[in-house]
């Protein structure tokens, strides 16, 4: 059964922005990410689920019932705010242990939790600083610390790992992810990293502008983005204007024939998105032997980024098309010529209607 | 002296300006002022320095470079401070036999009465007559029971008739005996303010909502509550308590302040102070009694207000020897 | 932080004290201790031994105590409706609870008498020269002191920071407890100390509502200095005051060293509607109490201006345009309005300077001179009137500094009295103003000045504001120093109220009752006006 | 020349950090970026060479004169603040428009670059809003934007795209290169994502606990890492103990042996470090043909991460790799047996002086 459910949420945002007829189910135990640009609404969604806002319509339930009526203090929901809202007038150790005192929990207990969760954090020793006597990213796992420790039934965190190192996150996601699997808490975060979402999350919620595009689990979304607005957000540009040849059970573009592994587009299909990681650069003679599935062009861009590189491609006819490749492969300069063949797994067809069409399911 | 409007003391038409001052209570009419001022090419600039006892206060400590050339009212139980204090110059006035001997307390004409009030006690006659009762008649009265809770006086320590009043019940009770009387007053459960008005308005009950019907204040107050009625009435609403030395007789001075540049000037505006114009001004301007005998009161005066023949007396000297001591005593018993 | 802040703007509050309350005060206790024979180490010695002196200064210290505690309980839950919720009338009820502080404490006890008197409205309490009194009149005084100090500092704070608690399980009282009241703190203290300084300096209240009975310091020095003629006498107690004063100052700044930062919001944001019924109830109470306890006594005055011989009357406003008995010193109404009212500007404009400059010099010195610099700032508030007021006699006497009758004197002893709002005010807003924007400011270009203009100002206009209506209240209701200064032209409308009330008759009464009223009619559009008035205003600040 | 040194800088930072004797050149034009983990003094660092704190020991040099005298406001650098200390009692647009006014800027001028700035962030419709009806994500474009407008000398931007979603940043941080390279202003950036770092800065200075640990460009440092610090940071964790073989040139490691691809470690080399894109899941047949460079173990984790997929593989006896694999490849499951090989390339040395050597170059 569903734990918690956002159920047809409708908010106006100040004079701007609006969340508009929102459903959101997240089960038992289950990591829900909320992925979506800056602005779209992500905060206020967790504001209305914490009751620090009343929807304008709608409803909230928590395991079967609507806590509509329900005060914030009394729902033992967690929250991590962005911009932490730590107490100044506390110190690091009264901070987190604030939730406990509030439970009313034996000076005990306390200590032990806190002291647990300052490690958790890696902040041993921090406990009797104040917040102003932080680094922006020590006040972070503060708020992370001061939000887990009184153990609540739900956890909110908006964006609890925004503006740590690489490493660090890495293992606070990892820490993070082991906790909240042990105690099998029901979470929901925002996040606007990806990788951080594709990391932690059973499922990820795509929001744009107020609205939830598509829900589904970091894989399926990856590969099967339901329509431009997802492929879009997840950073899709490679896309090509073409039509279906039925007959030949192919997609006829300007920078030639694709040919999809097992799926056939409808005769309505008009737009071909190329995934990320299809490309790979091959020798100019390989290429010109193949008829279908390649691009040529010439390296407009190359963003290193570690364990794969950015290329940035543009074809004879001012297409731009970026890929990422493995870093093991041998790259053109920038200004170069470069050869690719697109591996037909990564194709997916936009339909007139709007959403994408992948090779399987979806 | 040497202040700003003193220093441009002869103006370019060739209007002198010389300096009064005084306490808050001082006022006159305007068509007064004017024809000394003409008479005499001049201009007086008023300094109204707080109450008496700040105003004087003032004077004494700017003798060394004087704010004024006249200082008007010091009264007879601040009379010995002001002149050991030396700030004053003699000025015989031609006017001063048109003073009473028993009023010119100062021997050596540095200061010179220009007016005099009497402290007594004042009572509701509305209250006394609707319930049928005697108002007071003399300061023994108080004491008895039917005067339990009727009775507002202010603090000697605080205010100037309270001094004043104080000061009769020493005249009257002896320096010994005044503290049995107002062992009696406190068992009579009188009221104590902190000053005139807080007695007058918030306490006296033909004043205010208050529930004293005898009150400490000036044998003037009754002329004042038929002047300040909104319609014309025949009768004052309050009497006064006077007779049998039961009122203390406050006497204003005035003199020359020390180290004036326009004595003469300042001669001239002290004679003023005692003539004849200016003393019938005084009765309707500050409620007290002209000093020079020549001077014809006021209509209002004449019918509402008493001037007693027999009021109490103390030697000026005496007083500030020991107004201090007795001040304390009282305090240490009454509060 | 101290290098972002120019160091003239320090000079400005002590050249300004240092002129007219130090030097002054040097001279006085120059002449009293040394120049006048009578001092001597055994009088000194009298004084302080005496019982009678013990007495008074332990009550003027308690009774200052119970009424701070009386005027916090009071107003701290009015503070957090006006800072929570938006309501109609919100601006008209932070007005009329100002408006007592500019009435004749002679005034405010007919009223009180009239309320809480032997035959007052409330039957069957009789609160005559009473402690309970003292402490009333002292509320209903600074009620609106640490009204508007509190509420200004309140609507600064991000509610996020009430919200993060609520989502760690804590009520809303305990939220108040120990998140709210926590950072509310420095202005609580602030505005705390300032009632505090208030009371322990109480003359009028004490006097006139309290009755012959009590005494406090600051009445033993009149007396001493006023009808006694012992200035040494009056010159010890006042350094005692002045001792007292700043050691309290000292303490304080000491505890207020480490003040929480935290971003100020704009103040609009914070404010809720009205929505429940509970909320309903709240601001109902709130407005209903501010209404009894602040309007209803000034209420009575009004009535009884209004009404001659049991009928509704205008007579005595007409009357106040009637020089009767031709004097020449009568002032027509519109005369006192305009005294009071330049006094009132001048002295605003003179406070919100010195007051704004005091605080930034107390900001800029946080870690070295503030424990000194800011009791300084203080002193003022405590110090005994007709001791500055002798000191200003004999030594502010030859030019260019005669100000022993100059008419200047007013807006100026007004301004050493109304400044310390200002300060206290401003001070909890500019330390909690995070450096970083400071920083950000002069990274981008902006010299220290610039800063100061464009970041701290703006940030703090608000509490200036408040600030800015405590000086003006100040200087309207204030007649001491008006009635030193000499210059019966002059007169204000207290003053006026005063020498209305100096003789008996019933038109004297009703026509002091009538001036008392337009007092506080023309200090309510004092008020519209300043709050209109927000030069370095933006959006909700 | 360089334009812009910190030399010798010395500074301790409140009670706890301090910076010990940092030196950074930075040459005219150049965008250098500061990486460490959170709490290492980066921010204290740009605090530092913006003027805002006084170093204890050390000099700030720029265009070849010590400005150190001289104070923020006239030093003409622009700097984006950790926490944006936007200025809440100003709109937007004026919040942007601050360092012009500052400036002394004509009105129409101010203007135009506002607008231009406001367009550059993307929020053209945001200027008469007050900062606090922004959301997180929005505020940091603003602040942003506000540190560009007056053409400072000298740019250093705290964490400019912290939290900002990956659209967003990939969109700003491609059009900030842009901006920063035709103006050609010198640049010093914090940031805490690597791939960040890696995509926008000419040079890298990677720093931990207020030291200054390595500097080079992205790729040298990513190939390269100088000492274990680095590599840690980096996120390498694939170390293995083991004995140089100089005789048949290879490393022998209880995993079996690794031969470099040219590089012969020295006899004192003491572990192994490969690199995480260095391994490639082969069949197990093939993996058994092979006798050198391979490895192989139980999939203890795999996460999803879009454009690669991270492997977390437990060897036999109990050591633990993680290695990023390019999605094409075909994975085992969770638990499942995984056989790679490793590319000789990514093998790195060790020294007895924590020194890390590899194949070519460092
Ligand atoms: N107090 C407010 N008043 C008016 N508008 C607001 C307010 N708070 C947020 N908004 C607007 O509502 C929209 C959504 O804000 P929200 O904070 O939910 O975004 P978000 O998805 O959390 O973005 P980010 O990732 O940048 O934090 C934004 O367009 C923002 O400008
Ligand atoms: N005001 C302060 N008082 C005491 N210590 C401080 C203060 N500010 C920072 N520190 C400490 O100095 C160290 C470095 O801080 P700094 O802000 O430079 O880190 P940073 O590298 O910018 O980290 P982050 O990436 O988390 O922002 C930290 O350990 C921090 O705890
Ligand atoms: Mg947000
Ligand atoms: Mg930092």
């Amino acid at each position: 059964m569903d734990e918690f459910v956002l159920s047809h949420i409708c908010k106006s945002m100040g004079a701007y922005g609006a969340l508009t007829d929102i459903t959101l189910a997240v089960h038992r135990g289950e990591r829900i990410c909320l992925l979506g640009p800056s602005g779209c609404g992500k905060t206020t969604l967790l504001r209305v689920a914490a009751g620090l806002e009343q929807p304008d319509a709608g409803d909230v339930i928590f395991q079967g019932g609507s806590i509509m009526k329900i005060p914030p203090h009394r729902r033992n929901f967690g929250m991590m705010f962005q911009d932490f809202a730590l107490f100044p007038h506390r110190n690091i150790f009264d901070n987190i242990a604030f939730g406990l005192e509030m439970k009313k929990e034996k000076k005990a207990v306390i200590n032990r939790r806190v002291t647990q969760m300052l490690e958790l954090v890696n902040l041993e020793d921090y406990g009797h600083r104040r917040v102003d006597e932080l680094s922006g990213g020590e006040r972070q796992r503060v708020a992370l610390a001061r939000t887990l420790a009184p153990s609540p039934d739900l956890v909110m965190l908006d964006e609890p790992l925004g503006s740590l190192d690489r490493l660090l996150r890495e293992r606070l996601l990892a820490d993070l992810c082991h906790i909240l699997t042990q105690t099998r808490v029901t979470t929901i975060f925002v996040t606007h990293d990806q990788n951080e979402a594709f990391a932690a999350a059973d499922r990820i919620c795509i929001m744009t502008q107020g609205q939830v595009q598509q829900i589904d689990t970091p894989e399926h979304l990856y590969n099967h983005p339901e329509n431009l607005a997802v492929a879009d957000f997840l950073g899709f540009q490679n896309l090509i204007a073409g039509a279906v040849d039925s007959d030949h059970g192919c997609f006829l573009t300007p920078q030639g024939r694709f040919v999809p592994d097992a799926f056939l587009p409808e005769a309505n299909a008009c737009d071909l998105l190329i995934l990320p990681w299809a490309a790979s650069p091959i020798p100019e003679h390989e290429w010109f032997k193949r008829t279908e599935n390649r691009l040529s062009g010439r390296v407009l861009d190359l963003f290193f980024q570690g364990s794969m590189t950015r290329l940035v491609v543009k074809t004879a006819d001012d297409q731009v098309f970026a890929f990422d490749i493995p870093p093991r492969k041998k790259l053109p300069r920038q200004g170069e010529a470069v050869f690719l063949k697109i591996c037909s797994d990564g194709l997916r067809f936009l339909g007139k209607d709007g959403r994408l069409k992948g090779n399987k399911g979806s | 002296s040497k202040d700003d409007s003193n220093d441009k003391a002869v103006k370019a038409d060739g209007i002198q300006e010389i300096t009064l001052m005084t306490h808050d209570s001082f006022s006159a009419s305007t068509d007064v002022i004017q024809a000394f001022e003409q008479a005499n090419h001049a201009k007086i600039i008023f300094l109204k320095s707080g109450d008496a006892g700040e105003a004087l206060n003032k004077a004494i400590l700017s003798k060394n470079n004087p704010i004024a050339d006249i200082f008007y009212g010091v009264d007879n139980t601040f009379l010995t401070r002001a002149l050991s204090e030396n700030i004053f110059v003699a000025h015989d006035s031609p006017l001063l036999d048109r003073l009473p001997e028993s009023l010119r307390l100062d021997p050596e004409n540095r200061l010179i009465p220009v007016d005099f009030g009497d402290v007594c006690i004042n009572f509701d006659i509305a209250w006394f007559k609707q319930r049928n009762l005697d108002p007071p008649v003399c300061l023994e009265d108080l004491l008895a029971p039917r005067f339990k809770d009727l009775v507002v006086v202010e603090n000697p320590a605080t205010s100037s008739p309270g001094l004043a009043f104080l000061l009769a019940t020493v005249a009257r009770f002896g320096q010994t005996g005044y503290l049995d009387f107002w062992k009696g007053m406190k068992q009579n459960q009188v009221m104590i303010t902190s000053g005139w008005k807080e007695a007058y308005w918030g306490q006296f009950t033909a004043a205010s909502k208050g529930t004293r019907p005898v009150v400490v204040s000036y044998a003037s107050s009754p002329a004042a509550e038929v002047y300040y009625a909104k319609n014309p009435m025949d009768k004052a609403p309050t009497g006064v308590m006077v007779d049998n030395g039961a009122a203390f007789r406050q006497v204003e001075f005035a003199g020359i302040l020390k180290g004036t540049k326009k004595l003469e000037l300042a001669g001239k505006l002290m004679d003023f102070l005692v003539s004849k114009t200016f003393q019938e001004d005084i009765p309707l301007q500050m409620f007290v009694f002209p000093a020079n005998k020549e001077a014809v009161l006021p209509d209002v005066f004449k019918k509402h207000a008493v001037i007693t023949d027999q009021p109490a007396r103390l030697d000026y000297d005496i007083i500030s020897k020991n107004r201090e001591s007795w001040i304390i005593n009282w305090t240490e018993l009454m509060l | 932080m101290e290098s972002l802040i120019p160091w003239g703007v320090a000079l400005i509050p002590l050249i300004f004290l240092g002129v007219f309350y130090f030097y002054p005060l040097a001279g006085i206790f120059f002449r009293s201790f040394f120049q006048e024979q009578v001092f001597s180490l055994a009088s000194f010695l009298d004084l302080a031994g005496s019982r009678r002196i013990t007495g008074i200064v332990w009550f003027t210290l308690w009774q200052a105590g119970v009424s701070t505690l009386l005027t916090l309980a009071l107003a701290l839950p009015c503070a957090y409706v006006m800072a929570t919720y938006r309501f109609r009338g919100k601006k008209l009820i932070m007005t009329l609870a100002t408006i007592p502080f500019v009435l004749p404490t002679i005034v405010v006890a007919a009223a009180f008498q009239a309320l809480l008197g032997a035959n007052g409205l409330v039957k069957g309490i009789n609160l005559e020269h009473t402690m309970g009194m003292i402490f009333l009149a002292h509320a209903f005084y600074n009620f609106s002191v640490v009204l508007r100090i509190t509420t200004s500092f309140w609507s600064f704070l991000q509610s996020q920071m009430s919200e993060a608690a609520s989502m760690l399980g804590a009520t809303p009282a305990r939220t108040f407890f120990s998140v709210t009241l926590p950072l509310l703190r420095p202005a609580i203290t602030a505005s705390a100390i300032l009632v505090f300084i208030f009371c322990f300096s109480s003359f009028g209240v004490i006097l006139i509502l309290g009755g012959a009975g009590f005494s406090t310091v600051e009445v033993e020095i009149y007396r001493q200095a006023a009808h006694l003629f012992n200035l040494p006498g009056a010159a010890v107690l006042s350094l005692f005051q002045i001792c007292c004063t700043f050691a309290m100052m000292w303490v304080y700044t000491l505890l207020q060293r480490k003040v929480p930062t935290f971003t100020p919001q704009a103040a609009t944001l914070s404010l809720k509607p009205v929505k429940t019924i509970n909320e309903g109830f709240m601001v109902a109470g709130c407005v209903a109490f501010i209404l009894l306890f602040c309007l209803g006594p000034m209420a009575a005055l009004v009535v009884k201006s209004l009404v001659l011989e049991g009928h509704f009357s205008l007579a005595f406003y007409r009357e106040l345009f009637h020089n009767t008995s031709g004097s020449l010193f009568y002032v027509s109404p519109v005369r006192a309005i305009s005294n009071s009212l330049m006094f009132g500007v001048a002295t605003l404009a003179l406070a919100v300077v010195v007051g704004v400059c005091a605080a930034f010099a107390i900001l800029r010195n946080r870690h070295r001179f503030a424990s000194i610099l800011d009791p300084i700032f203080m002193l003022p508030l405590s110090t005994s009137a007709v001791t500055l007021g002798f000191g200003i006699i004999i030594t502010l006497d030859r030019p260019p500094l005669n100000l022993r009758t100059s008419v200047m004197l007013v807006p100026i002893a007004h301004t050493l009295v109304a400044f310390p709002f200002v300060v206290r005010s401003v001070l909890p807003v500019i330390s909690s103003i995070p450096q970083s924007l400071r920083e950000a400011a002069a990274l981008l270009g902006a010299v220290p000045s610039r800063v100061w203009f464009h970041v701290d100002l703006p940030i703090m206009a608000r509490a200036i504001t408040a600030g800015a209506v405590f000086a003006f209240t100040m200087s309207l209701g204030e007649f001491g120093a008006t009635l030193f200064i000499a210059r019966p032209e002059m007169a204000t409308m207290p003053v006026a109220i005063y020498r209305f009330l100096g003789q008996p008759g019933i038109m004297n009464y009703g026509q002091a009752m009538a001036v008392s009223s337009m007092l506080m009619g023309v200090t309510a559009m004092g008020f519209f006006f300043i709050e209109r008035f927000r030069p370095f205003g933006h959006g909700g600040f």
